[in-house]
């Protein structure tokens, strides 16, 4: 199918029409499972496909053009797409968890009525088109097609059950809020218009890497707008408040658009537009600073949280952070290694939450489960082995992902990258810091749901029950390749040489040579991944980031497991009363933001309209001019005094009066 | 002794004179005859304007006294359209009333005759005598119903101040003869051309005459009587009045300022003029605004037209003249229709007729309605009402003549005259009747009066090239 | 001895005239302005225009004037009001305007060359004469549209004074 | 298919059409009806031939209809044409009328024949505005559309229905009236020069720039003409600070009265500061267009300010109306090819959408008779189709790549950006707010819970109504993924305008 | 035709007197309510116009000749004439108006105003 990646989106869909068509009929439920599902399970199939006759072809890059979308003066722009290394992992990952998850969802939400059902599923293929859009386009605009698009259904689905005013209220934010990143993003597709005059990646990213000192400036500029989209779709600081919110949509939702795949499109975005970033070292350390700070700030939060998929949402979060300090410290394909891997572990742990929610009766409180581990044996076990790879334990997926970058942080540090080597040091530093973090508040989350015992009350009890196959099976799936997807990109390290790291050597070619000519490459390559810490060193780290993951684990456990479970953290909280506050109501940035920019534009807005429309200009302008001419009416008609001798004297003074001035 | 040509040239005159006999005689010794003597008039009328149009126009005649040139055929004809138009409408209006004479007929014509006569007048004498004819028989027929207070009052008024104002012209034209030792405009140019720069004596002559010549055309501040005596008078009369004699006069103002080339004679007089104009179109706007009488809202906006149309008398020359001439015509046929369709929706002469009356007769009367709207537009100056092409043209004018403030200020004030237009028309079309519904008079005739009206602003508006074309030929014969 | 008789003239115009205007009784009002048409008159004669001073007499002083007492005695008006009574803005106004156009005219006047005027030529048959053949000749027009004039004021007299339309 | 003087049909035929139903007696409305909505059908159709026939390399103005001397004394003659310009204008004209036609079916119940005659001689004003080539014609054809409008607005609106229309036809006149002084000093300038009196726009197009500049605003002719014509526009547009008029007049129009008022009236603003102002007066556009760019950003943002807090659905739209002509005048202002043809393709995308807007508008006002937000909440459920397509055109309104609406405002912006970048960056700041109002106002009446039991019984959308809104619906889509079929007919046009 | 002769008053002083006249009239007119005394008011002034022509009359019989000295006197026949005229229509006027109101004081005619 090499030649025909339209295809791949398109399937999609068209799956989208047709359901919203049986939404209208209200079809049954099996007719909506076969389009919704089937057209994604199609596209999947086309996915692979394409990429096994891809990998088995020299063209690195693969640009297919269909027709041309906008053109007008200088600007022009084409509807195409582009295969390459990149694209070709994101489309994989993508069209597989989200097949999976769209097999989950029929399980899920077969509790909707038909209706709902259908537009469930409308919505869910018309997100898978928009993503792969997304990684597929071959220009920015196309790009932003696709961003808009998951930005669009993410809203959608987010409001899902719109009845509910906080989840309309929640889609809302989250479109709002990825706005002001697009704002960013377009601002720099017209920049790219007029640096390069091309948004074309294959036009625009070679031009750039052969002269960098000519457009290192506009790099800076172009980058940092860049990500401004990416921190809006990525929830980084501080644009991450809508992520949380997210979570009003269904779980699988939550799994597929908000942990696996579209918050993941910043990252992509990032790192598809490497060589600009890596021609700016202010880009990039602003792209390392607020990852890092995301990391742990919000890992922070999710220390405190009740709500599961809230916990989950923060973690979220806090990992997407850890992807934008890999590609702020150089190392991009562990920023995607970790994306994919994310992808893996975070979307069975939502799935693994959904199934316990499903299980609890829509119950999401941490503190009314407990236990379940005896009723859902197959959740727990996927459950936990994703939570294995999220807190970075040996084998599993996380680990080598989030090693990877922290290791590079450090290298970063210590090679002081673009001389900034303090501020990286400090930046891995609260990586680590981070790990710890996320290890301790995953296993909060393990144990108060899974041990222990239930919570819930009684009769919620008698309902706990394993999910059906249509859930479990994907669990399964994610949790196997939380479980071996690492072995995808093991580092030197353990094996000695490069060639064990394939999805490093998969993504080589993406990272363009900077400054053309074999020397340049040579001093990029050396830029990018040069090793100035000996493998010493790099045991030393690795053992360093196992054991803060084992502290956080053990502190979690002594802190929830056993009978004075519960009881550390209230004797710390008691202790820390402002911390405690202060985290426990996440930092009150979303009342910040109320307080200092809703509120005021809103106010602005009124008194635009209420005094500068509606007294200044209408009042004072438009009516008061109206008023002063009949006034001025009702003024002067009293010069008819309806007495003649009045009129006669006027006409003499008339006379007089042209006497005076013909005289 | 008179020559053939002499009596030829004046046929219509005489036509409309002895018609004016007849009717008075057929008055006095035929009363049966009286319910036709709106026809027989109209009959003179067309009489007459068939002698204008088909005889030859020999300029000069009556020892140069009156100059039978295109100018005045133009303006003839439409005073007898004018003339027309209000003697058809008349007919019903004066049976409605009670007050059908065969005089109000022969007066109308008599005054025609001295519009007429104005018109075609370059010797000051017969312009004066004619002022006087168009004159008196006005002051009568305003006065008409004399049970009616406010048209007996109407009939004072212009009696009094229009008397007032002919003592003023009578001395002024001493004055103009004392400068320049005749009466004959023709022969008056040359000699202040030769005179030099005017002297005081013209000045003050000049003064005194203009003066009077804007008291018939009501331009500030000489326009006192104008809002009274149009509410007083009987319609009829007061559409007669509201056009006629100002198309007289500003003919003669036009012999005038062609004449005597005020334009470059007294460079004062660009100022004078000019701020009487802006000054009439000012205040006759502003003070329509707050009219509830549409009668004397019409007056006010009479006031401001012949603001306008002074514009084209300042600018003269072939382009101002035909402006003016072009409005004049577009004037009468807005101007008429209104009060056509005023007549008839009103519920008496001693009543007031408040535009507050017209609430809801838009779909109760549709045809008049419609035709009230097309002039209150056009009076207003939109496109593609005749009132428009009017406008452009005098604006053109003086925008030509690098008269550009004129321009300016003149389309700011049509711009406020909108205002009060267009209240008529969202009376109509956008009030509700009244609970009680006034019950207004139907009359196929007056009706047909306003229709036509309606349909010349119309058809006018959007195909103005053969007016145009004859106010252009009637100007190139004020020019040469 | 003409020049005083003039001056005597004028004198006495001005000053009828003044009573004519100011004067309460409308009665006296026209008497005065008889008074004030003979002098016109005279001075008429004394120039020459000896045409023009017999109709001032015959036509204004005899059938206006007249015609005016007719009216007052008819409508037997007594009115109590004195110049310019009750509107004393309008009077003063008026009384300014009217003397400062009057004063426009004299300074007119002044700047005329104040050359003595003559009388007209006696061609012995009076000013009569020639006024007649203008009349009849260059002046035919005028003086029959005057008869037209005269027709449209009798049919509005009699339009406004009718006793009753029947 | 050629037909002779096809302009003058498209132009004056409503016209005719207008006399017939004026024939016709009043009291068979929905002969009145259906024979409006047949003739406005016909006369789309007829227009697309317009599209047929219409060359899209030559630059200059084609399918001419005249020049027919009309008023040779004064030089004025009959004279109409159309470029890539109009072209797209004159479509979107008669693609409007017969959705208003259908969507006023039910909200016009009273003297329907009068509603349908003012909607055709309106039609024939508005496309006589946009292909007249002569200013005189132009003129005549710009005022000959108050008067219906005035109609339109005063006796089938609102409650303050006589305000709004008297304000709407004063307002229009303020800016015409100096409009007038300066046209007619264009042709006394233009005779000067060549000795010939005209009102032709070839001839303007000739003589226009070489008006002087002068040195200061009030010393210079072209300035000044340029500030005649642009209050006109200005107004019409409405920038800021002349759109007061627009809120009244869309809240107390009735919905076929809103749709072609900002459909297509609104447009005829932008087209003259195009077709005028930008092609006529060059040097005085230079030292205007910073001005401009100025008020277009301030009524960009201002107007998505004023709309987030209105109350009422329709003045919500008017406003939101306020805020994406500022794009246009943005995109005109820049005047780069882009940006000028971003600008022409967004009027006719703001004529879809926001036309679409104020008909779904409208359709819910027929069932409720309110149009304040508060008064609904949570009826997507109840009207699914309805709210379906409310929210596509919600989206094409905010700008969503593959909608129209994205198109256009990128080209502007994208445009704009060579020329002034911080104009773009406030402007795209409207794409934000864009977002935040519509979407505020789509969660209040459609999505939270029902909260007015009233809404309950809704019924959803007919097929008149839907018949009424597809074409719209396909416009907006065609033109967000395939905008090259509109884009291309007027770049030759544009190039050819620009260039001057 | 003998030359004219002389007369020892200058035309001038004739002016004066006219103009003199004319203001009394004005006056007459703009200060008078009693309806007849205006008109006599009104009758002062044309005689003025009329005092005014011959004057002027007089100065052209001796610069221009009598052709021109006529028009002047033919102009004051002709006023005579309208003064007559307009006599008639007015007392006619006051006549009706008195029948109505039983007055002819013109500040009480007042209905029509602003």
């Amino acid at each position: 199918m090499l030649g025909s990646l339209w295809l791949i989106p398109i399937l999609p869909l068209i799956g989208f029409v047709l359901n919203l068509l049986l939404g209208g009929v209200r079809a049954r439920k099996s007719l909506v499972n076969a389009v919704g599902v089937g057209s994604v399970g199609a596209a999947t199939a086309v996915a692979f496909s394409t990429l096994w006759q891809y990998v088995h072809q020299p063209t690195v890059t693969i640009v297919e053009r269909y027709f041309t979308w906008i053109a007008a003066g200088s600007i022009s722009v084409n509807a195409s797409f582009q295969l390459d290394p990149l694209s070709a992992v994101m489309v994989a990952f993508v069209t597989f968890v989200g097949f999976l998850i769209h097999v989950y969802s029929v399980g899920y939400m077969h509790g909707e009525s038909d209706r709902a059902y259908a537009r469930y599923f409308s919505y869910l293929n018309l997100f898978m088109f928009s993503m792969l859009v997304l990684v597929l386009g071959s220009n920015l605009p196309v790009l932003f097609v696709g961003w808009e698009g998951v930005g669009l259904c993410s809203y959608l689905l987010i409001g899902f059950y719109f009845e509910k005013d906080w989840c309309a209220s929640a889609g809302k934010k989250a479109f709002i809020v990825n706005r002001i990143g697009d704002f960013g993003f377009i601002l720099a597709i017209f920049a790219t218009f007029a640096v390069f005059g091309s948004t074309e990646f294959t036009d625009v990213f070679p031009m750039a890497a052969a002269h960098p000192q000519q457009y290192a400036a506009m790099a800076t500029v172009i980058g940092l707008l860049l990500f401004v989209g990416a921190i809006g779709k990525s929830a980084q600081i501080p644009l991450y408040v809508w992520l949380p919110d997210a979570m009003a949509g269904p779980t699988p939702v939550s799994a597929l658009i908000h942990a696996a795949t579209m918050v993941t499109a910043g990252v992509y975005m990032v790192v598809r537009c490497n060589v600009l970033f890596r021609l700016s070292p202010t880009a990039m350390l602003v792209v390392a600073i607020i990852g890092g700070l995301t990391a742990v700030f919000a890992a922070t939060i999710g220390l405190m949280q009740n709500d599961i998929k809230k916990v989950l949402a923060y973690s979220t979060v806090s990992q997407l952070g850890y992807m934008f300090l890999g590609a702020g410290v150089g190392a991009f394909v562990a920023a995607i290694f970790h994306v994919v891997m994310h992808a893996f572990f975070k979307a069975c742990l939502f799935l693994g939450s959904g199934s316990v929610i499903h299980a609890c009766g829509g119950e999401q409180d941490m503190r009314k489960m407990g236990g379940l581990r005896k009723y859902m044996p197959t959740t727990y076990w996927t459950f936990l082995a994703a939570t294995l790879a999220i807190a970075g334990i040996v084998p599993f997926a996380g680990f080598f992902s989030k090693d990877e970058i922290l290791a590079k942080a450090f290298e970063a540090g210590s090679g002081g990258l673009n001389g900034h080597g303090a501020t990286y040091y400090v930046l891995w530093l609260l990586g680590l810091a981070g790990a710890a973090l996320t290890a301790f508040y995953m296993f909060r989350l393990v144990y108060m749901t899974f041990h222990g015992s239930f919570r819930g009350g009684e009769e919620a009890e008698h309902h706990l029950h394993e999910s059906p196959w249509t859930m479990t099976l994907p669990l399964v799936v994610l949790g196997l390749l939380s479980l071996v997807g690492g072995f995808l990109g093991i580092p030197r390290l353990f094996t000695g040489h490069e060639g064990w790291n394939l999805i490093e050597r998969f993504l080589e070619p993406v990272l363009l040579p900077l400054g053309g000519g074999e020397h340049a490459a040579a001093e990029a390559a050396a830029q990018v991944s040069h090793h100035v810490v000996g493998a010493g060193v790099e045991w030393g780290l690795v053992v360093l980031s196992l054991a803060v993951a084992v502290s956080g684990i053990l502190v979690a456990r002594s802190f929830y497991i056993g009978e004075r479970a519960f009881e550390r953290p209230r004797r710390l909280a008691d202790r820390y009363p402002l911390a405690y506050k202060l985290i426990a109501n996440k930092y009150f940035v979303d009342e910040l933001y109320e307080a200092a920019v809703v509120q005021p534009i809103h106010r602005l807005a009124t008194l635009c309209w209420k005094v500068v429309d509606v007294i200044l200009i209408d009042g004072v302008g438009v009516n008061g001019t109206a008023f002063t001419t009949e006034l001025s009416g009702d003024l002067l008609r009293f010069l008819q005094t309806g007495n003649v001798r009045n009129y006669a004297l006027s006409v003499a003074m008339g006379v007089l009066l042209l006497v005076v001035i013909l005289w | 002794m008179p020559t053939h040509s002499d009596l030829l040239a004046l046929l219509p005159e005489l036509i409309l004179t002895l018609s004016a006999a007849a009717l008075l005689l057929i008055e006095a010794f035929l009363p049966a005859m009286r319910r036709y003597a709106s026809e027989l008039s109209l009959l003179a009328i067309a009489g007459a304007a068939w002698a204008r149009l088909s005889l030859p126009l020999p300029g000069a005649s009556w020892h140069g006294m009156l100059q039978l040139d295109a100018v005045a055929s133009f303006v003839d004809i439409y005073i007898l359209v004018a003339m027309a138009l209000t003697v058809w409408m008349a007919g019903p209006f004066l049976r409605r009333n009670h007050a059908e004479h065969g005089e109000f007929y022969a007066l109308l014509m008599l005054a025609a005759v001295g519009a007429m006569i104005m018109a075609c007048s370059t010797d000051l004498l017969p312009l004066f005598l004619g002022l006087e004819l168009l004159s008196i028989p006005l002051y009568v027929l305003n006065a008409f119903f004399r049970r009616v207070p406010v048209s007996l009052e109407a009939g004072l008024k212009y009696f009094v101040v229009g008397a007032f104002a002919a003592a003023f012209m009578a001395y002024g034209i001493a004055l103009l003869y004392g400068a320049t030792g005749t009466t004959d405009l023709l022969q008056m140019g040359p000699v202040l051309a030769v005179a030099g720069v005017t002297s005081p004596l013209v000045a003050v002559g000049l003064s005194m005459v203009i003066g009077s010549l804007a008291f018939k055309l009501a331009i500030f501040p000489f326009h006192g009587w104008a809002p009274d005596v149009y509410q007083g008078g009987p319609t009829p009369v007061t559409a007669f009045l509201s056009v006629v004699p100002k198309g007289a006069a500003l003919v003669v103002l036009l012999r005038l300022a062609q004449g005597l080339d005020l334009f470059h004679l007294n460079n004062h007089w660009v100022w004078a003029a000019g701020i009487m104009a802006v000054a009439s179109q000012t205040l006759g706007n502003i003070v329509a605004i707050v009219q509830r009488d549409i009668k004397r809202m019409l007056a006010y906006s009479g006031i401001a037209h012949m603001g306008y149309a002074l514009v084209g008398v300042i600018v003269a020359g072939s382009d101002g003249s035909s402006a003016v001439l072009f409005y004049l015509a577009a004037y009468t046929f807005m101007n008429i229709g209104a009060f056509a369709v005023v007549a008839l929706l009103s519920e008496g002469e001693s009543e007031p007729h408040l535009i507050s009356d017209l609430a809801g007769q838009g779909w109760k009367r549709p045809v008049l309605s419609l035709a009230l709207t097309v002039c209150m537009f056009s009076l207003a100056g939109v496109p593609p009402f005749v009132g428009f092409a009017a406008k452009f043209l005098v604006f053109r004018s003086a925008v030509n003549q690098g008269l550009i403030w004129l321009a300016v200020l003149g389309v700011v004030n049509s711009l406020i005259s909108a205002f009060y237009y267009l209240r008529v028309v969202y009376v109509l079309y956008m009030r509700p009747l009244p609970r009680r519904e006034p019950d207004y008079p139907r009359s196929r005739t007056i009706t047909a009066v306003a229709a036509v009206a309606a349909l010349a602003v119309v058809v006018l508006g959007t195909l103005p090239t053969p007016l145009l074309a004859a106010a252009r030929s009637a100007a190139r014969m004020l020019v040469r | 001895m003409v020049t005083y008789v003039f001056l005597v003239a004028a004198l006495l115009a001005v000053v009828f005239s003044l009573v004519t205007i100011a004067h309460r009784s409308p009665v006296v009002n026209v008497l005065s302005l008889a008074i004030v048409f003979f002098a016109l008159s005279a001075i008429y004669a004394m120039v020459g225009m000896d045409f023009l001073a017999a109709i001032q007499l015959i036509v204004y002083a005899g059938a206006v004037l007249v015609l005016f007492l007719f009216v007052i005695m008819l409508l037997n008006i007594r009115s109590v009001e004195r110049l310019g009574s009750g509107r004393p803005l309008q009077a003063a106004l008026g009384a300014a305007a009217a003397i400062a156009i009057g004063v426009a005219i004299i300074l007119v006047i002044a700047r005329q060359s104040p050359s003595f005027g003559s009388l007209l030529p006696d061609t012995g048959k009076g000013t009569a004469y020639s006024i007649g053949r203008a009349l009849m000749t260059t002046h035919l027009f005028p003086f029959e549209f005057v008869s037209v004039l005269l027709l449209a004021a009798l049919v509005g007299a009699l339009v406004l004074a009718r006793k009753e339309e029947r | 298919m050629h037909v002779p003087h096809l302009l003058s049909v498209v132009t004056l035929g409503p016209i005719a059409v207008a006399a017939v139903l004026a024939l016709i007696p009043a009291r068979l409305e929905r002969l009145h009806r259906w024979l409006a909505l047949l003739a406005s059908v016909v006369l789309f159709a007829v227009s697309c031939l317009i599209w047929t026939g219409f060359n899209p390399n030559l630059p200059g103005f084609q399918l001419d209809s005249g020049p027919i001397p009309w008023i040779p004394q004064l030089g004025v003659s009959y004279h109409l044409g159309v470029d890539g310009i109009s072209l797209l204008l004159v479509l979107l004209t008669t693609l409007l009328v017969p959705v208003v036609v259908l969507g006023s079916w039910r909200s016009v119940t009273e003297h329907v024949k009068g509603f349908h005659i003012c909607l055709l001689l309106l039609t024939s004003g508005m496309l006589g505005a946009f292909l007249s080539l002569d200013l005189f014609l132009f003129y005549v054809f710009w005022e000959l559309m108050l008067i219906p409008m005035y109609f339109i607005i005063g006796v089938w609106g609102g409650p303050r229905r006589i305000y709004a229309a008297v304000k709407f036809f004063i307002y229009t006149m303020v800016g015409s009236v100096l409009m007038l002084v300066a046209i007619l000093y264009l042709a006394w300038f233009n005779h000067q020069l060549t000795g010939v009196w005209s009102f032709a726009y070839a001839e303007f197009l000739k003589t226009g720039p070489q008006l002087a500049m002068g040195t200061s605003f009030f010393s210079s002719p072209q300035m000044l003409v340029f500030a005649a014509f642009a209050l006109a526009f200005a107004i019409k547009v409405p920038m800021f600070p002349f759109h007061t008029w627009l809120p009244d007049a869309h809240v107390e129009a009735p919905t076929g009265g809103s749709i072609i008022l900002a459909g297509v009236l609104l447009k005829l603003g932008t087209y003259g500061f195009l077709r005028f102002n930008r092609a006529m007066l060059p040097q005085a556009w230079e030292a205007f267009a910073p001005m401009i760019m100025v008020l277009a950003v301030i009524g960009i943002i201002y107007g998505a300010w004023v709309a987030m807090v209105q109350p009422d659905m329709k003045k919500l739209v008017a406003y939101s109306s306020v805020s994406h002509l500022g794009f246009v005048m943005l995109g005109l202002a820049a005047g780069t090819a882009a940006s000028t043809q971003g600008a022409v393709l967004q009027m006719v995308n703001h004529g879809i959408s926001t036309g679409a807007l104020f008909l779904l508008v409208g359709m819910i006002y027929e069932r409720r008779h309110t149009r304040m937000i508060a008064d609904y909440g949570g009826i997507a459920a109840i009207v699914p189709v309805f709210t379906g397509a409310f929210l596509l055109v919600t989206l094409s309104s905010i700008g969503l790549p593959g909608l129209n609406g994205f198109v256009g405002e990128f080209l502007i912006l994208a445009g704009a950006w060579q020329q002034h970048p911080l104009a773009v960056i406030f402007g795209a700041l409207g794409i934000v707010f864009g977002a935040v109002y519509m979407l505020w106002m789509v969660q209040r009446v459609f999505w939270n819970p029902l909260s007015n039991e009233e809404n309950r019984s809704l019924k959803d959308m007919n097929l008149r109504e839907v018949l009424a809104v597809a074409p719209l619906l396909v416009f907006i889509v065609w033109i967000g993924i395939h905008p090259t079929t509109f884009l291309s007919p007027m770049e030759a046009a544009v190039r050819l305008l620009l260039g001057r | 035709m003998t030359p004219a002769t002389l007369i020892p008053i200058p035309y001038t002083w004739i002016l004066s007197l006219s103009a003199v006249l004319f203001v009394i009239g004005t006056i007459g007119v703009l200060l008078r309510r009693n309806g007849i005394a205006i008109f006599l008011s009104l009758e002062i002034m044309l005689n003025s116009a009329n005092l005014a022509f011959v004057a002027f009359a007089l100065e052209f019989a001796a610069r221009r000749g009598v052709a021109v000295a006529l028009t002047g006197q033919l102009f004051v026949f002709f006023i005579i004439g309208i003064a007559a005229a307009e006599a008639a229509v007015g007392l006619a006027l006051f006549i009706a108006l008195h029948r109505l109101k039983e007055t002819i004081d013109v500040d009480r005619f007042n209905i029509l105003r602003w």
